[in-house]
């Protein structure tokens, strides 16, 4: 079984068009996630962001397009087989399972590792990071606070060793100090040599750790660059970095 | 009365309250996968009785069976067809319906119900009549005055119990039952974690069925006698005892079997001449329960807030 | 509020149906009425699959087709007009048919068990309320009626005003249960509620045992029902005054449910369903308004029940079973949750279809599972889903119809 | 030449838990009827239109008025189960259509009202009732627990029996009136079990019947078990298996066997291969069936005429005997007693019991 | 505390073992905004389930003006006049935008049967009055709401829902307002756009008293006249903004360093 391992494989969506019933959300979106950094998307409500990542995980499949980790196509690969693959997800809107424990919703995110030791020992961990988690660990997730589930699916998402991390806005109701744990956390796994695939409204401190970033306007690649550029992008600015 | 009538009723209220039970467990069980009560049941039950009989019909015709053979044949062959038609039900009713509203379900899978038990009576020959069940159990019987049990029964009972424990330790304790559950709760997070979620779904159901299935030849060995029909009350029943019992937990139907199956006994032995009354009693004190315990007696724990 | 804007082709078409927006509206309904007569007047199996599969048809063509979604529209927006054209219309089947006893019958039955899905389409689609006593609560109808009639006195009218509000009342036994109760555990309740009931009828004897009760015909002004043979000049079948009472009071409900919709009530009733919690906080009663659907649906089904009791002069426990009630169930929601018509287009095909299916006997019951769950599988929203409410379309001065 | 066809109903539960009886009508009926057209100098052509009525009285009151009012049909062979057959002679009358019972025994169906289209082939549970009493107790048993369904047939075969009861000396220590699709009976065998009977009757039909016979040994109950026609079919025997053995009944009409037509009536129904075995009263709709035809043969397809004609029927040769109509219309036979032997409803006079080659639990 | 519009008093809230507001002391006058602020998991929501009747309160006292309102049921204390929006809004998402506004005020609106049913006439002349009133409330925020406002709430965006949410709350015409995270899962400038709509209705409200739960600090910063800390709870700082950026207790607890 994989060891969380400097991962050497890249993510790339090619020409990918997706939608949900009749209309195309995504439309011919080219997005690459470079191995061992932090690739990040941003754009408005409703720009399309969630639909990419759905489509990469193959819970919406892509009508065009493909979609490669290393080298296998996942475009029309079960989600749970993507999954195995190595690929990581904090799905949006803080979801946990409502009706399970804290502890069960991270044994959960365990479940692609076999050995239940290993499981035991990456639960530790994450308390660590997460006290309030250690301490509500026997509470029915459903009742937890809005953080408090946001920190749930995070750390259910940081339970298998993947080698890409896929967050859909995890700092979703997060207070300021637990964002910035967030952020934290994100520099300590690219550390680790994870690729890492950040959705994030937050745009300042988005930019602060990411390598490269995409800006989705509905449903396509409206401008593309590494931080700085991006930093610079004028229509960036008036968007996101009002003055105050 | 004398007391081995009073054990001989207890020993009655128990063997038919097992017999509830493995047919409430599998409706918790269901409940604990989709959400969904899959009103089949009742009917795969009497699948389950039907093919055993069958598959000893056939292969008796061919060799004489032992006994015991004979009762291996019709137990493997309940289970397979009971799993192939719960997978089946799961498959084209269950999973295409998710979306829709929990009525729906209830409907379709009442339908499918009625297609089964329509299909044994169209299909069996004189479908219409009862059947009778081959004793493959050893016969012989324990009698301490005017109690008296046979082996079969003590036998039948411990295996349903038996049964319906290991259902309960899948559940609770197993990686499966913990896919099972993310799945019931929330397909896509379980599918991120890796669950594979078609599998997990149509092996539940395959489960579940196989168990009715199991009940239902087990039904037959212990009544000696199979009916088309046998599955409609037996399906309500069941589910009232998984609802009493709590549907969140699968200690829940268990202790609602053996209520229902309590209650009913109770009146044969309390008012004697007035049986008829009994299913009208029983489903009354259902009723009255649900009004004191909204979410059975093994309450549910509150899971969601505001 | 008319549909989406369709492709260029069927442009010019649409702007011909829209100058005549009443003249679509009526010609629908009317086609479909008359489709509908026809399935229960015709004796031959093929012309009863051909009117389904006509049936199946229609529905695709409104659904998929430009021109078919514009007319639906149309019809929605004239749905008053429409819904008064129907009415008539059903009326002059009726007259039609005044001398066929068994179509009377078919027609009477289906428009009587339209209504009380009327009822249990308040208590479901409007309250969320599942009741799978139904039938329970029809024969509760019935027998009440049965009662009643036994009193000379009594005169008819108030025969099915009371045997309304005994239902009602009857209901309130299991109200504390359904409050308090959700989903599954609230579908149980009303199930061993109708356990109950049918068991009780049949092992106790006060009110005829499992032979039931035969009941008076309805008689209004010394007018007698079921002695009727002919009106005036007409030769008429003595279904035929019925199956004008059934539709009347299809009508009546209809009316009433389609008020009840579009009101306040009807909102809060929506707020309550869709999430209790919200409600509560803006003030709403959770308990007020779901014991008002829960009895108002009840004495509908109960009205419907005694005119059907006092229409086939009889009524037995079997009727209260489980099987009935659903039954009825699934006209709801076939029907589509919440759409009156819908109701009675399901019932058209739960209750006539079997009938017409004798033919091939014995498998009748098996044809008729799988035909309704294709149903299920291929319209999961029901055959006509519940409209968008829009009050805009009753601020004053617009005209409100049925 | 052609002939002008003729329509007849059959009515009776062609599906649920009674449809074995029922369909064996049906098939009885479709022959006489198959017969009838294959013979030449018939008038007419005859077409049989059948109805389920599924043994329930509301369908069988939609069904009854279908055929009622479709006027090209002349008259009915109709109902087995007693609670359609009694819901639905207020709607033959209404209809003025003539009607025969062919199956359902409870008594007033005939002789509960005064309606000239309501006639009967097969006797009424009073015969059955009597006999049962006379027949039990002259064979020493004094002591009875009677077990019946709660609709009217079973309550009525418990209101005869013990009617008849009373003067012969007999005594009922219990009855239990249960749920016809009751599963379990272990804890009313266990309560019999206790009062020691010498007899369990059982009003109702096979499915109560086989359910009881098997569950007695289970709780290890010691007694002559005993029921009335419902229970006298090709299903209880084979429902209750090597239990069966020594299973008392009473029915109205002889064996087959002991009929004059009964050998041919067999092999046609074999000949014509129909999927269900006739049954117990498969026999009496047959010859309603011929009873109806001859009468149409006689005056033609009206229905008052063929009213009229089936009213006066006396002395009518029939599969199953003489049928005199008496002033109800009800056709006058007595019941038999039969004994489950070796898997087969013995006329009792000729099986191994009477003979005394066998014993029954008393003697 | 006299002239106090919501008083609360050492309101306690016990989830079986679990603290989650201890002896909390809270008031609130006309016209005042208070911003609430705390780590995840302080008792901030469960101030308001609370005070809106939702959770019976294990301990203290509620009072509007001079009603008591402890442990009354929600209706009672929704009728009172204290309402709210919720962290995970809570729309009829295929009910019209119209439909889910008016939910506000049905209870001021006639629910007798006799006029929904029969007496049209009047009905008809409520929903006039009505539309008007809700059109010209959702115009304020965004025209787009006014102009669809008869299309199902689950066709707006996330930013038109909630501020459908904060229309029901407001036509309520309550007294007190709670607000819990109305900006969560938004952009930056979406954010901006609603702290506009607030200080706009603040405006033209000069008698309604607001609650606003938020981990935006501008948010708080621009439309907050007095902010109140939570923590496991427990009040741990009361005052003005600037002063909350200083407190050192809250740094640690809420802000972190890089605040
Ligand atoms: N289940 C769905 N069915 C239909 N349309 C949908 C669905 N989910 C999203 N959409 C539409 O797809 C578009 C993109 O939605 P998406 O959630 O991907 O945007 P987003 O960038 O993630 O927005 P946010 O920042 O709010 O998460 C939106 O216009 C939305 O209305
Ligand atoms: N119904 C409940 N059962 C058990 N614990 C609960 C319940 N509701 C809330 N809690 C606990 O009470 C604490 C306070 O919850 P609350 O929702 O008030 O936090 P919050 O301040 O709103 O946090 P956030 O900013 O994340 O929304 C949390 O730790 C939560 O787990
Ligand atoms: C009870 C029936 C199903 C059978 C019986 N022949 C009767 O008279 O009714
Ligand atoms: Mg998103
Ligand atoms: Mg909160």
């Amino acid at each position: 079984m994989r060891t969380a391992s400097e991962s050497s494989r890249k993510l790339s969506i090619i020409g990918v068009t997706a939608g949900y019933d009749k209309a195309d959300v995504l439309k011919n979106v080219n997005v690459e996630a470079k191995p061992g950094q932090v690739t990040c998307i941003l754009g408005a409500n409703g720009a399309g962001k969630s639909t990419l990542i759905r489509t990469i995980l193959g819970l919406n499949r892509a009508r065009k397009g493909e979609i490669y980790f290393g080298g296998d196509a996942i475009a029309r690969m079960p989600t749970h087989r993507i999954a195995a693959l190595g690929i990581a997800t904090v799905p949006e809107g803080n979801r946990v399972l409502p009706k399970m424990t804290v502890s069960e919703n991270l044994k959960v995110g365990g479940l692609l590792i076999r050995d239940n030791a290993r499981v035991a020992a990456r639960m530790e961990e994450l308390f660590e990071t997460f006290p309030r988690l250690k301490e509500r660990s026997g509470q029915l997730a459903g009742t937890l606070s809005g953080g408090e589930r946001s920190m749930l699916s995070i750390a259910r998402g940081l339970m298998t060793d993947p080698e890409l991390i896929v967050f859909d806005e995890p700092s979703l109701g997060l207070s300021p100090l637990f964002v910035s744990e967030v952020f934290a956390i994100v520099k300590r796994l690219k550390a680790a040599g994870l690729s890492i695939l950040l959705v994030e409204q937050n745009v300042r401190q988005t930019l602060r750790v990411a390598d490269y970033g995409y800006v989705l306007v509905q449903g396509q690649v409206m401008a593309e660059g590494d931080s700085e550029t991006l930093m610079q992008n004028p229509e960036l600015h008036r968007a996101y970095f009002g003055v105050h | 009365m004398d007391f081995g009538i009073l054990a001989q009723q207890l020993f009655n209220g128990v063997m038919l309250g097992v017999i509830y039970a493995m047919i409430a467990v599998g409706f918790s069980l269901f409940f604990g996968v989709l959400d969904v009560i899959k009103f089949s049941h009742g009917d795969v039950v009497t699948v389950g009785a039907f093919s055993s009989l069958g598959a000893i019909g056939l292969v008796g015709g061919l060799v004489a069976l032992p006994p015991l053979v004979a009762l291996g044949t019709g137990i493997a062959a309940a289970i397979a067809v009971g799993s192939l038609v719960g997978a089946l039900i799961g498959r084209f009713l269950i999973l295409p319906l998710r979306q829709a509203p929990a009525v729906n379900v209830l409907l379709a899978t009442l339908m499918a119900g009625t297609v089964l038990r329509e299909a044994i009576r169209l299909g069996v020959p004189n479908g219409g009549n009862p059947k009778p069940f081959p004793a493959l159990l050893p016969a012989g019987s324990i009698r301490l005055g005017s109690f008296s049990v046979g082996f079969d029964s003590v036998i039948i009972l411990c295996a349903g119990l038996a049964l319906v424990f290991a259902t309960h330790l899948l559940i609770s304790r197993s990686r499966m039952g913990l896919a099972i559950r993310a799945v019931a709760q929330d397909g896509e997070v379980a599918r991120l974690a890796g669950v594979d979620f078609q599998r997990v779904v149509l092996g539940t159901f395959a489960l579940g069925s196989a168990l009715a299935a199991f009940a239902g030849c087990m039904l037959g060995l212990y009544y000696r006698e199979i009916n088309f029909n046998m599955g409609l009350l037996l399906g309500v029943i069941g589910f009232a005892s998984a609802v009493v019992g709590g549907l969140g937990s699968l200690l829940g139907p268990i202790i609602g079997g053996f209520l229902f199956a309590g209650v009913q006994t109770l009146v044969v032995v309390a008012l004697p001449f007035s049986t008829a009354y009994k299913d009208v009693i029983a489903f009354a004190a259902v009723i009255v329960l649900i009004g004191l315990f909204p979410t059975g007696l093994i309450a549910e724990r509150r899971s969601e807030r505001v | 509020m008319s549909s989406i804007p369709a492709p260029a082709p069927s442009l010019s078409l649409m702007m011909r149906l829209q100058r005549f927006p009443r003249a679509v509206a009526a010609f629908t309904v009317l086609l479909l009425l008359g489709g509908g007569a026809l399935v229960i007047h015709s004796e031959s199996q093929a012309q009863v699959l051909g009117m389904l599969a006509a049936f199946l048809v229609v529905f695709a063509l409104a659904d998929k087709s430009a021109a078919g979604r514009e007319i639906a529209a149309i019809c929605g927006d004239f749905s008053g007009f429409g819904n008064t054209v129907a009415m008539i219309g059903a009326l002059t089947i009726a007259v039609v048919f005044r001398g066929e006893h068994y179509t009377l019958l078919m027609l009477s039955t289906v428009a009587l068990f339209a209504t009380a899905c009327v009822g249990l389409n308040i208590q479901l689609a409007f309250a969320g309320i599942v009741n799978f006593a139904g039938a329970a609560f029809f024969v509760i109808g019935s027998y009440a009626a049965a009662v009643l009639t036994t009193y000379p006195g009594l005169p008819h009218l108030a025969v099915l005003a009371i045997s309304g509000l005994v239902t009602g009342a009857l209901g309130l036994v299991l109200l504390l249960p359904v409050l308090r109760t959700r989903g599954h555990y609230a579908a149980l309740v009303t199930m061993a509620f109708g356990l109950l009931l049918r068991t009780f009828l049949e092992v106790n004897d006060t009110l005829g045992g499992p032979q039931g009760m035969k009941i008076k015909g309805f008689s209004v002004w010394g007018f007698d029902f079921s002695r009727t043979t002919s009106i005036g000049s007409w030769e008429v079948s003595f279904y035929f005054p019925y199956a004008i009472l059934a539709i009347v009071l299809f009508a009546l409900a209809f009316t009433f449910a389609k008020r009840l919709e579009a009101s306040w009530i009807g909102v809060a009733l929506d707020a309550v369903r869709s999430d209790e919690t919200a409600a509560s906080v803006f003030g709403l009663s959770i308990v007020r308004w779901k014991a008002v659907a829960f009895i108002l649906g009840n004495a509908i089904v109960g009205v419907a029940g005694a005119v059907y009791g006092m229409m086939n002069g009889f009524v037995t426990p079997n009727g209260a079973g489980l099987g009935e009630s659903l039954l009825m169930l699934s006209i709801v929601v076939l029907g589509g949750l919440g759409n009156m018509w819908g109701a009675v287009v399901a019932a058209c095909i739960i209750i006539v279809l079997p009938e017409k299916l004798q033919a091939i006997q014995e498998y009748s019951l098996l044809i008729f599972a799988v035909l309704v769950l294709c149903i299920l599988l291929f319209r999961p929203l029901g055959i006509l889903p519940r409209p968008l409410r829009d009050v805009s379309r009753f601020s004053a001065g617009r005209e409100e119809g049925l | 030449a052609a002939k002008d066809a003729v329509k007849i109903a059959f009515i009776g539960p062609l599906s649920g838990g009674n449809s074995a009886p029922g369909l064996g009508g049906r098939n009885s009926a479709t022959l006489a009827v198959q017969q009838r057209n294959a013979d030449a100098n018939a008038k007419y052509t005859y077409e049989l239109v059948t109805y389920d009525d599924e043994c329930k009285p509301n369908v069988g009151i939609q069904v009854a008025t279908k055929a009622a009012s479709d006027n090209s049909i002349v008259a009915g062979v109709t109902h087995y189960c007693s609670a359609v057959g009694i819901a639905t002679v207020d709607t033959y009358a209404r209809f003025g259509l003539p009607v025969v019972v062919w199956g359902a025994i409870l008594p007033e169906i005939t002789y509960g009202n005064d309606y000239k289209e309501v006639h009967r082939v097969n006797g009424t549970m009073i015969n059955e009732g009597k006999l049962a009493a006379e027949f039990l107790t002259k064979r020493g048993y004094k002591k009875f627990v009677m077990i019946h369904d709660t609709t009217d047939y079973g309550k009525g075969q418990f209101k005869y029996f013990s009617e008849y009861l009373k003067p012969t000396g007999g005594e009922i220590l219990a009855t239990f009136p249960v749920s016809p699709d009751q599963q379990d009976f272990t804890a009313e065998l266990t309560k019999i079990k206790e009062l020691k009977p010498d007899v369990i009757l059982v009003g109702g039909l096979t499915p109560l019947g086989v359910r009881l016979r098997s569950q007695m040994d289970r709780v290890g109950v010691q007694a002559q078990f005993a029921g009335v026609s419902g229970i006298m079919t090709a299903g209880y025997i084979e429902g209750a298996g090597a239990a069966s053995e020594g299973t008392i009944s009473f029915h109205n009409g002889v064996p087959l066997s002991k009929y004059a037509e009964g050998q041919a009536f067999q092999e046609a129904y074999t000949k014509a291969g129909f999927r269900e075995d006739p049954d117990a009263y498969g026999p009496f709709a047959y010859s309603a069936a011929n009873l109806i035809m001859d009468a149409i043969e006689k005056v033609g397809p009206d229905r008052k005429k063929v009213k009229a004609e089936l009213n006066g029927t006396k002395g009518y040769k029939a599969l199953v005997g003489e049928i005199n109509f008496d002033d109800h219309r009800q056709n006058i036979m007595s019941a038999n007693v039969y004994v489950a032997q070796g898997g087969k409803w013995v006329y009792w006079p000729d099986s191994d019991y009477a003979a005394g080659k066998k014993k029954l639990a008393k003697d | 505390m006299t002239g106090a519009l919501l008083a609360c008093t050492g309101l306690t809230m016990r989830f079986d073992g679990l603290v989650a507001l201890d002896r909390l002391d809270f008031t609130l006058d006309c016209g005042e905004t208070v911003g609430l602020v705390g780590p995840n998991g302080s008792g901030k929501t469960t101030f308001f389930n609370v005070v809106t009747g939702l959770y019976r309160p294990t301990a203290g006292t509620v009072r509007l003006g001079d009603l008591d309102l402890f442990a009354k049921s929600p209706q009672t204390i929704g009728q009172a006049g204290i309402v709210r929006t919720f962290q995970r809004s809570r729309l009829m998402l295929e009910q019209s935008a119209f439909d889910n506004i008016v939910v506000g005020k049905l209870t001021s609106l006639d629910l007798g049967l006799t006029t929904n049913i029969f007496r049209r006439g009047r009905w008809r002349a409520e929903v006039d009055a009505s539309i008007r009133e809700v059109r010209s409330l959702a115009h304020r925020f965004n025209p787009v709401i006014a102009d669809r406002l008869f299309q199902p709430a689950g066709s707006f965006t996330m930013i038109d829902r909630r501020r459908i949410e904060i229309c029901r709350a407001l036509i309520a015409k309550p007294r007190v307002l709670l607000l819990d995270e109305p900006s969560a899962g938004m952009t930056h400038d979406e954010t901006r756009q609603l702290m506009g709509d607030l200080l706009a209705f603040r405006a033209e409200l000069p008698e309604l008293a607001v609650v606003l739960v938020e981990h935006e600090m501008d948010v708080i910063r621009r439309v907050s006249d007095r902010c109140v800390v939570l923590n496991f709870g427990r009040k741990i700082f009361e005052g003005a903004f600037d002063a909350l950026m200083a407190d050192r207790d809250v740094q640690t607890a809420y802000l972190g360093e890089d605040a």
